[in-house]
């Protein structure tokens, strides 16, 4: 208990310095970092590319003939539809919560050298479980919002924790065992939705009415009036710390990477390689799980119903980890950026555009990040060439100068 | 005796997909590129093969019947390959072109692909009105157009003609095919023993004057390939109406990749058992005793995952991937 | 006169590092030219460069007179130049015949042909007795047989040119002698030889010229026979270097490790791997396993070190007194024992670690590294600068550069400072000194030396025999799993223990050859 | 301003889509249908949007978009849109609001109210159901099945009603058929898949001669299966629409004219400018708004239009009450059924909440 509470001392402190020197040269300097620059690049082709896409097939929704304006007034939603009005933000922020939290899932994975297809599965059991407290458990307001949430890491962290352990005892591949959880997770879902306790007919969902339980405001809707913003957003960030602390500050996160760069060699150093993947797993589930609690438990409820198919959510998580580059604080932003391309092109339907345009941008944006260091690299070579060539005209005057350099006698 | 065979014709219809994407991912990973790319490609091939049989891509010619009864159903079926065959080879080239020749992490480059196909197949079947009517998100697929009701002669053989030779579609021989070339490809060919050579140990195969990139750029090819048909064989099996998706086919075909433990026969076996299990749970009351035991159709639904999991924890021990999958090639590394 | 090869000029950098400065090389047909040079001083680099894996940034190539240009290993292969590298590049899951034909397979009705390769390839094995099976899998047979399928390699190519790059580093003399047999069979045949070698004594032995590089700077090229080690090595460092290690006569003390019974088999219990082993390791002295590759050290060191759990009922391995035949790798370690791996790239360090995130590899959670479990990393950053210092271990970015981008020597000298910084009384060092330079090599010893003086017990796994002589307090030898022998490195020779290490000599001594066979 | 006469307000009507596609063949398709149909015969511009998630958030963030966006007619199908309509519609007083298959509450179901500018539209599937299970026995169909899509209210209703139907043929006309428990299923989706093919497949060929496919999309794979049955001729009874051009295998189809309902519901607050705002128009044989299809899709063998009207004519003068529940089925059972013993088959019609 008391080390607890060391840890999170701790753990304060360091975020408190991490905000207090917070000088903008810092900011400048993360701007400035190469891998940053490119993500900014790529996230630009991205939507310019969505843009060119969109002109090929601006209607005017009426007319129906083809328009530029049409195209204009497309991108002018793709690109600010987010932020129209502060109602608009709230609700992106509301919405990327979940979104940040299965990035951080799949990205925490990545970080420890495994790869999480399984978020989905972890998500689904997450929501079941969080909702399945919401409705059975007698609990005062707030007090039973956490536990609710608790049991929806519960049970990611427990649908993590099974294709771990078997990686770590029986060397079965993880990428497997999350794709074949995933498929597990759906029909034991939907099995549990209609069960009489918590099933309501009339939704044919899970009953989601549980006032004690929903996802406290704490007035963020003062912020953004109208929007349905609650909490959920602040837990994901604080989380997001939290789990870039476990990373980079604590000896878990050193020995995680450490097996995930090199089972061998972390083995030698006396790492315990089975506890760390299994533990690894079951966090990335935890996440899961908290993502599907705060999706499931806002007050203007998601609706968990017997729908035999797979939540989509654990691939747009894998997305966002990538477009972070799997850096947790990265993962903030780019599951905020997701949300946010999501509305806006959710809007642009209102001047004919398929929303489908949204994984269009993304996927751009993406495969960017994945050549943008090559392409970098290119460009540098470029200017290395320049810088060759004036240096060796140099050179080569010195060897007319002296010919035949060479130490040492040679035998004839 | 009836629901057996129609049992077993099903376990064929759902394997031969499955075998195919597997064992084009396998020329991949045994290249040494990882591709999971292979949903994204299979619903690219299936696409584009749709629009082709449905005469989208031809001028004069505007609907798959018309098609069909200009040149016969087979024929159309086998140009719709081909045309898929295309479209996966030219996907998976930008894979290649990412992790190969740009040294990209793969799994972000086929992660971007899986995003961005299904989302094209659908924003231009609406935005372009492919389907019947404007607005809609699907492709009519006139399936009935291009079974083989039964194959002369073949079809007599007891119990195998009704297996094999009656109401077939042309891609379940392409299937065949396509195992056993990708067998004799694998094991007995020049370019099999140094496809393996690159997914193993490049550098060796780089000292011995191999040249990696191009080994591994026709082995990404030859997956889009293979998902590309294999996309267009399952589609056109299974529905009379596409909407730019697999079913999860694509990532399940992985599965038994990894199953079959990256080689040939052992991913047609794992295939073949995966396919027949799931069969079994989807079509219980193919068998009158279990049916009515009347199990709860979730914990059927579950089951085949379950064994397969179990079946793998079994086998797993001494699982491996090709050495080098996944790793990027610098000539400078040591 | 006509040079079979001319290097001429050769330059090559990477990055800021000039790797080969300008450098000249000439061999005549027939010849058997030596390279000598430290850990990165440009060896390998130059004979990339002939080989075709890197392109040089400036010089001309001649063979046999004539201007050509290498781009790829195909285009050496045509020229007839082959090379045996430092490390290997076989495919581990192929047979040797496999291996042997990649890159220039036969065909017959456009299927993969193995069966004509295969009658040439036994006609070279037999004319050079080569002794190697060409159905077994590379990943099963020893590492010298592996490079004899890398020197078949070559001949299979109908090599003129053979470049052998520190081809000696894992060979027994017996082999090495074998292996130069070969090479001058060779040049008999008017073969050129590139060879690269640390060991100054093997080319007195082989070589008719030498060309020294040193600091990717072309030094000099010597006529061998009138050439003295010590002014190879001179020319080589840069300053004097003593060879013979001096030391104290040790005192040992009471045992530290003791190994009783030691039994163990192979995956499939087909193979007997170890047998029942006895021996202990005391305080102040030095321990020399010798033997050939692959006669069960590997095995013996994962045992001790706990890589691989001990399975054979009675087996006993004990630490300061301590039973540890259970215990976990970390609790080898709190036992005070220390261990220098022999895989420098797989296990002893964490390559995409930086240098300081590896000096705390097995020690980041003691209380000097972390307080509840947040990483300290003032004290990480701090000690890792007073290895560096203390050690001095090279390398671009300091404690901040990534253990992958130094040279193996540095990487050695980084592990070397990490394993005997730590808290311990007993250290396993297996084959600390391969693939180093003479300097490296001369200060691993003083280090192992100091280490004894400081009483702390040392065992200490090598194939190279100068090196047993050279730091040894006793001697034991194994073959086979079994110890063959004890000696007292003062009252044996090399030649004797060549016999015991190929087998064909057996001590009637301890070493529980009584009980052995069960 | 409006109360000028309501030709001169300028229309704009917005169909947001419920989850699934807007060709599931079924809720979605057919609305749209009726909205596009009404909105070019009067050409007044109309748009149907595709929320991103199918949460009441996301709905009434939809609502608000389409509305700021110049909407001032929005259509909506299906019950999740309940809590979201209840709010809006006060929120949004001069927008019309047509809400089907469902009426606006409060999530806990506290109060049910419907303000005067929202109409619901509720069908009585269940009748169409009905139909569909009486022909099929009338037609000497003895193996019956149904397989529902997601197991939302409507479907439930196809089915049980489907159940009565048959049960109640089988009595009055005393053939004995067979229909068991675990011939009757929810798919879980409603989209073609290989597992439902596989499903149907087993089904028919271990007997069962004719599924009544509720199932939107997923019906497709219904009929794939039928048609790969060589053993017998399988039949499929389709839903919604009439699917006879669909598949050979089609004998029939369950309609509810969704689309007219619609297009009629648009006319009266367009056109005449008055709307049933503030009722629930409850669509079933007495307005003609379910059946089954008459002429070239009329397949059956035995079983006549002439019988077919009869039947039809007793449900509209309400002389049949068909059960919508699962508790009504079983004593619609029990009184007009000879009480067959098909307790369980009762209880796989509908999961019910304590
Ligand atoms: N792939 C590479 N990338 C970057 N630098 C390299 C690379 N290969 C060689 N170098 C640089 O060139 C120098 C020479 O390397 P090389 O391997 O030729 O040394 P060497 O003489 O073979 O050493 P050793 O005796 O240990 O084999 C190295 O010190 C290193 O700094
Ligand atoms: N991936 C790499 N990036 C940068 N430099 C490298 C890389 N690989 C090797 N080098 C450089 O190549 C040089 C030689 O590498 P190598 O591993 O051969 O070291 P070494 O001194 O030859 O020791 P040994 O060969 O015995 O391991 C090293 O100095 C190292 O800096
Ligand atoms: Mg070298
Ligand atoms: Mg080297």
């Amino acid at each position: 208990m008391e080390k607890i509470k060391q840890f999170f001392s701790k753990l304060w402190v360091s975020i408190k310095d991490f905000f207090v020197n917070f000088n903008y040269k810092k900011v400048l300097k993360i701007f400035t970092n190469t891998k940053v620059l490119n993500s900014f690049a790529a996230i630009f082709v991205g939507l310019l590319i969505g843009f060119i896409v969109m002109i090929f097939v601006a209607k005017n929704p009426f007319t129906g003939e083809w328009s530029f304006n049409t195209a204009l007034d497309g991108l002018e939603r793709l690109f600010g539809g987010g932020s129209r009005s502060l109602k608009n933000f709230g609700d992106v922020l509301f919405k990327a919560a979940p979104l940040i939290l299965v990035g951080l899932s799949v990205g925490f994975a990545f970080k420890t050298g495994l790869f999480n297809i399984g978020a989905s599965g972890q998500f689904m059991v997450g929501g079941v479980a969080a909702l399945y407290a919401a409705n059975l458990l007698t609990l005062p307001t707030g007090l039973h919002f956490v536990v609710a949430a608790l049991a929806g890491i519960a049970a990611g962290a427990i649908w993590g924790f099974v294709p771990g352990i078997l990686k770590a005892i029986y060397n079965v591949n993880e990428v497997i065992t999350t794709i074949m959880m995933n498929y597990i997770a759906m029909y034991l879902t939907v099995m549990m939705v209609t069960y009489p306790k918590v099933y309501d007919g009339g939704l044919t969902a899970i009953n989601t009415n549980f006032p004690t339980a929903h996802t406290p405001v704490l007035g963020l809707d003062k912020l953004f009036p109208g929007s349905n913003i609650d909490i959920s957003i602040i837990i994901a960030i604080l989380v997001a710390v939290l789990i870039w602390f476990v990373l980079e500050k604590t000896t878990l996160g050193y020995q995680l990477k450490a097996v995930g760069h090199s089972k061998d060699a972390s083995k030698y150093a006396g790492i315990n390689y089975k506890k760390s993947v299994a533990v690894s797993m079951m966090i990335a589930g935890g996440l899961a799980g908290l993502a599907a609690a705060l999706y499931y438990l806002p007050i203007k409820p998601a609706y968990f119903r017997p729908i035999e198919v797979i939540s989509p959510i654990g691939f747009e998580g894998i997305s966002i980890a990538l477009i972070g580059q799997s850096h947790p604080l990265a993962i903030i932003f780019s599951g905020t950026l997701i949300s946010y391309i999501k509305e806006g092109a959710s809007q642009m339907q209102l001047f004919g555009f398929n929303k489908e345009i949204t994984n269009i941008v993304i996927s751009v944006i993406i495969y960017m990040i994945a050549i943008s260091s090559y392409l970098g690299m290119v460009i540098n070579k470029r200017k290395e060439r320049k810088r060759e060539l004036a240096k060796e005209e140099e050179t080569d005057e010195e060897n007319k100068e002296e010919p035949q350099v060479k130490g040492g006698e040679i035998n004839g | 005796m009836a629901s057996f065979y129609d049992y077993f014709s099903l376990v064929l219809f759902f394997a031969i997909p499955l075998i195919m994407t597997a064992l084009g991912a396998l020329f991949s990973e045994r290249s040494g590129v990882v591709n999971i790319a292979m949903e994204g490609i299979m619903i690219v091939g299936a696409f584009v093969g749709i629009l082709f049989i449905n005469g989208k891509l031809i001028p004069g010619i505007d609907s798959a019947v018309e098609f069909t009864e200009a040149i016969g159903g087979v024929p159309v079926y086998l140009l719709g390959m081909i045309i898929a065959i295309i479209a996966g080879i030219l996907v998976s080239y930008l894979h290649a072109l990412a992790s190969i020749k740009m040294n990209a992490d793969q799994i972000i480059s086929a992660t971007a692909i899986n995003t961005l196909t299904p989302a094209l197949a659908l924003f231009l079947t609406m935005s372009l009105a492919l389907g019947e009517s404007a607005g809609t998100d699907k492709l009519p697929v006139a399936r009935s157009l291009y079974l083989i009701d039964e194959v002369p002669l073949l079809s007599k053989i007891p119990f195998f003609g009704e297996l094999f030779f009656q109401n077939v579609y042309p891609g379940f021989y392409v299937g065949i095919i396509a195992i056993i070339l990708t067998y004799i490809v694998i094991y007995k060919t020049k370019f099999g023993l140094r496809l393996r050579a690159c997914g193993e140990n490049p550098h060796a195969a780089d000292a011995a004057g191999i040249n990696i990139y191009k080994i591994r750029y026709l082995g990404v090819l030859i997956s889009g390939a293979m998902a590309g048909a294999s996309g267009f064989i399952f589609v056109i099996g299974f529905t009379i109406e596409f909407n730019a998706s697999v079913v999860g086919y694509g990532f399940l075909a992985i599965a038994v990749m990894i199953f079959g433990n990256w080689q040939p026969l052992k991913i047609v076996g794992a295939a073949f058992l995966f396919a027949g299990l799931l069969t079994l749970s989807d079509g219980i009351s193919f068998f009158p005793a279990l049916d009515n035991l009347d199990i709860p159709e979730g914990i059927i639904s579950m089951l085949p995952y379950l064994i397969t999991i179990v079946v793998l924890v079994l086998t797993s021990k001494n699982s491996r991937a090709p050495k080098a999958a996944g790793q990027i090639f610098d000539k400078g590394e040591r | 006169m006509d040079y079979a090869i001319e290097m001429l000029n050769i330059t090559k950098s990477f990055g800021p590092l000039v790797a080969n400065d300008n450098i000249d090389l000439k061999v005549k047909h027939g010849e058997i030219h030596a390279i000598l040079g430290e850990n990165g001083a440009g060896k390998s680099t130059l004979m990339s460069i002939l080989f075709g894996l890197y392109k040089a940034d400036k010089g001309t190539i001649k063979i046999n007179g004539e201007t050509v240009n290498i781009d790829s290993p195909n285009d050496a292969n045509d020229l007839n130049i082959g090379m045996v590298h430092q490390h290997f590049k076989l495919v581990e899951v192929f047979t040797v015949l496999e291996n042997i034909v990649l890159g220039l397979e036969d065909k017959k009705k456009g299927y993969l042909d193995l069966e004509t390769p295969r009658e040439k390839i036994q006609k070279l094995i037999d004319r050079y007795n080569l002794k190697v099976d060409l159905n077994a899998l590379i990943k099963d047979i020893s590492v010298g047989a592996q490079q004899r399928v890398e020197i078949l390699k070559m001949l299979y190519r109908d090599a003129e040119t053979l470049i052998f790059d520190e081809p000696t580093a894992v060979l027994t003399p017996q082999e090495i002698d074998g292996l130069f047999e070969i090479i001058r069979e060779f040049a008999k045949e008017g073969k050129s030889i590139i060879i690269i070698t640390h060991k100054l004594n093997e080319i007195k032995a082989i070589a008719d010229n030498c060309t020294i590089l040193r600091k990717g700077k072309h030094v000099g090229t010597v006529d061998v026979k009138d050439t003295s080690v010590n002014r190879l090595a001179k020319l080589m460092v840069g300053r004097d270097v003593d060879f013979s290690v001096e030391k104290a006569l040790s005192k040992p003390k009471d045992s530290v490790l003791s190994v009783k019974n030691l039994n163990y088999y192979n995956k499939d219990k087909t193979k007997k791997l170890l047998n029942n082993i006895n021996f202990d390791v005391r305080e102040g002295e030095i321990v020399c396993i010798a033997g050939i590759e692959g006669n069960g050290q590997t095995e013996l060191v994962n045992l001790i070190t706990g890589l691989d759990p001990v399975t054979e009922e009675g087996s006993l391995i004990s630490l300061n007194k301590e039973d540890i035949t259970k215990a976990s790798i970390r609790e080898r370690f709190e036992a005070g024992m220390s261990h220098i791996p022999e895989d420098r790239h797989k296990h002893g360090l964490i390559l995409d670690y930086n240098l300081a995130e590896n000096f705390i590899s097995n020690t980041y959670y003691k209380p000097k590294f972390q307080e509840h479990h947040i990483l300290n990393f003032e004290n990480i950053y701090h000690y890792a600068e007073e290895l560096i210092e203390k050690y001095d271990v090279r390398s671009s970015l300091g404690s901040k550069s990534k253990a992958r981008s130094m040279s193996g020597g540095n990487q050695q000298k980084a592990i070397i400072a990490r394993e005997t910084s730590r808290k311990h009384n007993f250290l396993v060092a297996a084959q600390p000194t391969r693939g180093l330079d003479v300097g490296a090599i001369e200060y691993v010893h003083k280090t192992l030396v100091e280490e004894r003086d400081r009483g702390n017990a040392i065992l200490v796994i090598s194939l190279e025999l100068d090196e047993v002589m050279n730091i040894a307090d006793r001697i034991l030898v194994i073959y086979e799993g079994q110890i063959m022998a004890e000696l007292d490195p003062k009252k044996t020779n090399v030649e004797e223990i060549g016999l015991y290490m190929s087998g064909s000599k057996k001590q009637k001594v301890n070493g529980g050859s009584k009980d052995g066979e069960n | 301003n409006g109360d000028s006469g309501a030709e001169e307000k300028d229309w704009n009507i917005v169909m947001i889509t419920d989850v699934g596609t807007i060709t599931d063949k079924s809720f979605n398709q057919g609305t749209w249908e009726g909205v596009q149909q009404f909105a070019e015969d009067n050409d007044i511009p109309a748009m149907y949007f595709r929320p991103n998630d199918g949460t009441q958030a996301e709905y009434e963030a939809a609502i608000d978009l389409v509305v700021e966006n110049g909407a001032n007619v929005v259509v909506t199908p299906g019950f999740l849109f309940e809590t979201a309509i209840y709010n809006k519609q006060f929120e949004y007083p001069d927008v019309r609001f047509i809400l089907i298959d469902g009426e606006p509450h409060t999530p806990d179901y506290s109060t049910y109210e419907t303000a005067d500018n929202t109409t619901n539209i509720l069908f009585q599937e269940e009748q169409a159901g009905f139909l569909a299970g009486y022909a099929a026995v009338a037609d000497g169909f003895t193996k019956l099945g149904f397989m529902g899509g997601m197991e939302v209210p409507a479907v439930q209703r196809f089915g049980i009603g489907y159940v009565a139907g048959a049960f109640y043929a089988a009595n009055e006309l005393d053939f004995s058929i067979t229909f068991p428990a675990n011939r009757y299923t929810y798919l879980g989706d409603f989209d073609a898949s290989p597992a439902h093919i596989t499903a149907a497949t087993g089904w028919y060929s271990s007997g069962t001669q004719i599924i009544f496919a509720a199932a939107g999309g997923a019906g497709q794979s219904v009929m794939a299966a039928a048609e790969a049955e060589t053993g017998f001729d399988a039949k499929v009874i389709g839903v919604d629409v009439d699917q006879a051009a669909d598949s050979e295998t089609v004998i029939s189809s369950a309609m509810k004219r969704l689309a007219v309902a619609v297009q009629q519901e648009l006319t009266a607050i367009i056109i005449d400018g008055e709307g049933n705002g503030g009722t629930t128009l409850v669509k079933g044989a007495d307005e003609d708004a379910i059946g089954l299809p008459l002429g070239d899709s009329f397949k059956w063998d035995t079983f006549t239009e002439a019988e077919y009207e009869t039947v039809y004519a007793l449900i509209e003068d309400g002389s049949i009450v068909v059960p919508a529940t699962e508790d009504e089925l079983e004593t619609f059972l029990e009184a007009h059924a000879g009480n067959p013993d098909v307790a369980d088959l009762v209880e796989a019609t509908m999961s019910e909440a304590e």
